[in-house]
């Protein structure tokens, strides 16, 4: 436990990653085999190299001092009368940071093995200029006669000058109304809305023409005097009757 | 082979080596003094195997014996359907051949993509025709007996007139859209 | 070798292959019926050549004889070199796998910075392998078939002292070994 602070350990914070980096080389110098080392004298020692570490940096620090800290309170926890309440049992933490350090040593173990193997690339190498075995994917186009002349259809519409014909629209020419609506009053209507006066069917574009047309015609054959119509109010249905 | 045999490492550079070596570049990259008997070596023990040790021009190189080229590299084809530009642009070619890319442009109303004819020269069925005597002197396409053959037209006199596609109907998608319009608009 | 042997086609295919072919890939790309008897006749002919037949996983492939690596290193680059972080946390990660960035940290006792997962994505021997369904779900990583090539190992049960290390209890999960040395050492 009163090891000297290891002297060749370069005192300086850069040489390290971090303080399990620090404990696993101080603890390699202890032993060559983790399983035996002294987590007492561990900590003595990254205690002692802390204390020695001169050009410690605040914000670099803190870890390192979180480190320290802890490891303290388990040197303490160790030599302390056994406390059979503690918990967590000191024994178990220092069993856990060798176990830790262990495991930090298994693996850096592991990658010098791996780059020590054969490499690809480093030690053996493949072919330099292979030809190569690939399979050259050569696109078929594929397009049916009918896709063509399809094509060449909707082109030519497309960019053909559009010519606006305003098609002929069915619908109830102001004479057909009068017509149809003078024959009605021959029979004699009553009250009669204007829309039933309207032959049923016919597309919508259709019936808005007729029932113009017959409201024309209804004003026409109301001022000959030939036929009266009243409506409640506005937007009231029209009612028509005959004039006796 | 034995271990120290100078014909191993000649085998090994010219192996890993990304392009043909002189016997010099072979002699400084492994240091064997007599690089040309170690490569009558080579050459002799791959004779008869599915590699070849060959030299063009000073430089040697291995290879895959001649006969059996046919497994290095397979070609397949892979069906595609060609785009609607596409389509339309090999319809303009067929019916309007020769035909600048301006020209084709201007009946299509869009621009042209350069993959677009790209694409039709790859699958064989447009050629570049010669150029038209006018100013910017343009290339013209035309199509290929690939084409025709393809389509299975005798020549292209057999591809329908205007006339008989609007009596088949298709010229006829752009007067089904207006009047639709016409009869939308008087409803409302 | 007479022309007709199928062991060259099999010698031509690999030689010209551009990755490790499996015995199926072989088969399919050279028709020939028995191809694991070729692959041993083949091994068998270059045992004591500067190239040698090698299979990994299953994958074969020609390369160079690993004692003439003196030779054909001296005219390369050397190819990157990993950092001593970029080592353990590549070791961590092939043991471990799949391990998550915050499993690494503790095994390493720092945190992994910017840059080391990345140089070794980059390698391709390092890939992200999907999230563990845990809080934060974090993100683990594992290694790839490059990895296995390039370090020469047929699988990650050939990796180095892996059984020993299993054994000895240093691969198992870190929070039931460690959870404690965490909470004090991980703030550190």
């Amino acid at each position: 436990m009163s090891d000297p602070a290891p002297e060749t350990l370069t005192v300086s914070l850069d040489a390290w990653e971090g303080p399990l980096d620090l404990l696993l080389a101080l603890a390699r110098e202890q032993k060559v085999d983790l399983r035996e080392i002294s987590i007492l004298q561990l900590v003595d020692q990254y205690l002692d190299w802390l204390r020695s570490a001169e050009s410690l940096k605040l914000e670099v620090a803190a870890d390192w001092l979180v480190m320290a800290a802890w490891l303290a309170y388990l040197k303490s926890a160790l030599l302390l009368p056994k406390d059979p309440e503690a918990d967590p049992d000191p024994e178990l933490l220092a069993l856990r940071l060798q176990r830790r350090l262990q495991q930090l040593d298994a693996m850096r173990e592991a990658g010098a093995r791996l780059m020590a193997r054969d490499r690809l690339g480093r030690d053996v190498f493949p072919r330099g200029a292979p030809e190569g075995l690939r399979l050259v994917r050569r696109p078929q186009w594929q397009a049916s006669l009918f896709d063509l002349i399809a094509a060449y259809g909707a082109v030519r519409a497309r960019s053909a000058p559009v010519l606006h014909v305003v098609a002929r629209r069915p619908v109830m020419t102001l004479d057909m109304a009068l017509a149809r609506l003078e024959a009605m009053l021959g029979t004699g209507v009553d009250n009669a809305t204007l829309v039933s006066l309207l032959p049923p069917g016919g597309d919508p574009a259709w019936r808005r023409s007729a029932l113009a047309s017959s409201f024309v015609a209804m004003l026409e054959l109301a001022r000959q005097g030939r036929l009266a119509f009243a409506q409640e109010e506005a937007f009231a249905p029209l009612r028509v009757g005959s004039v006796a | 082979m034995t271990p120290d045999d100078p014909a191993r490492a000649v085998e090994a550079a010219l192996f890993a080596a990304e392009a043909p070596m002189t016997v010099d570049a072979l002699a400084q990259a492994t240091g064997v003094a007599d690089v040309s008997a170690a490569l009558v070596r080579i050459q002799h023990d791959y004779a008869d195997r599915g590699i070849t040790l060959v030299e063009f021009g000073g430089r040697w190189r291995f290879q895959t014996a001649a006969d059996l080229a046919h497994i290095l590299r397979r070609e397949r084809e892979e069906p595609r359907r060609l785009s609607r530009a596409g389509v339309e642009t090999l319809a303009i070619v067929a019916y309007h051949e020769p035909v600048s890319r301006a020209e084709i442009e201007a009946i299509r109303g869009v621009a042209v993509a350069k993959g677009t004819l790209d694409t039709l020269i790859e699958a064989g069925w447009v050629r570049p025709a010669g150029r038209r005597e006018v100013p910017g002197r343009p290339l013209t396409y035309a199509t290929t007996p690939g084409f025709l053959d393809h389509f299975g037209l005798a020549s292209r006199r057999d591809l329908p007139g205007l006339d008989e596609l609007r009596a088949a109907g298709l010229l006829d998608p752009l007067d089904a859209i207006t009047s639709e319009v016409e009869s939308g608009g008087d409803a409302a």
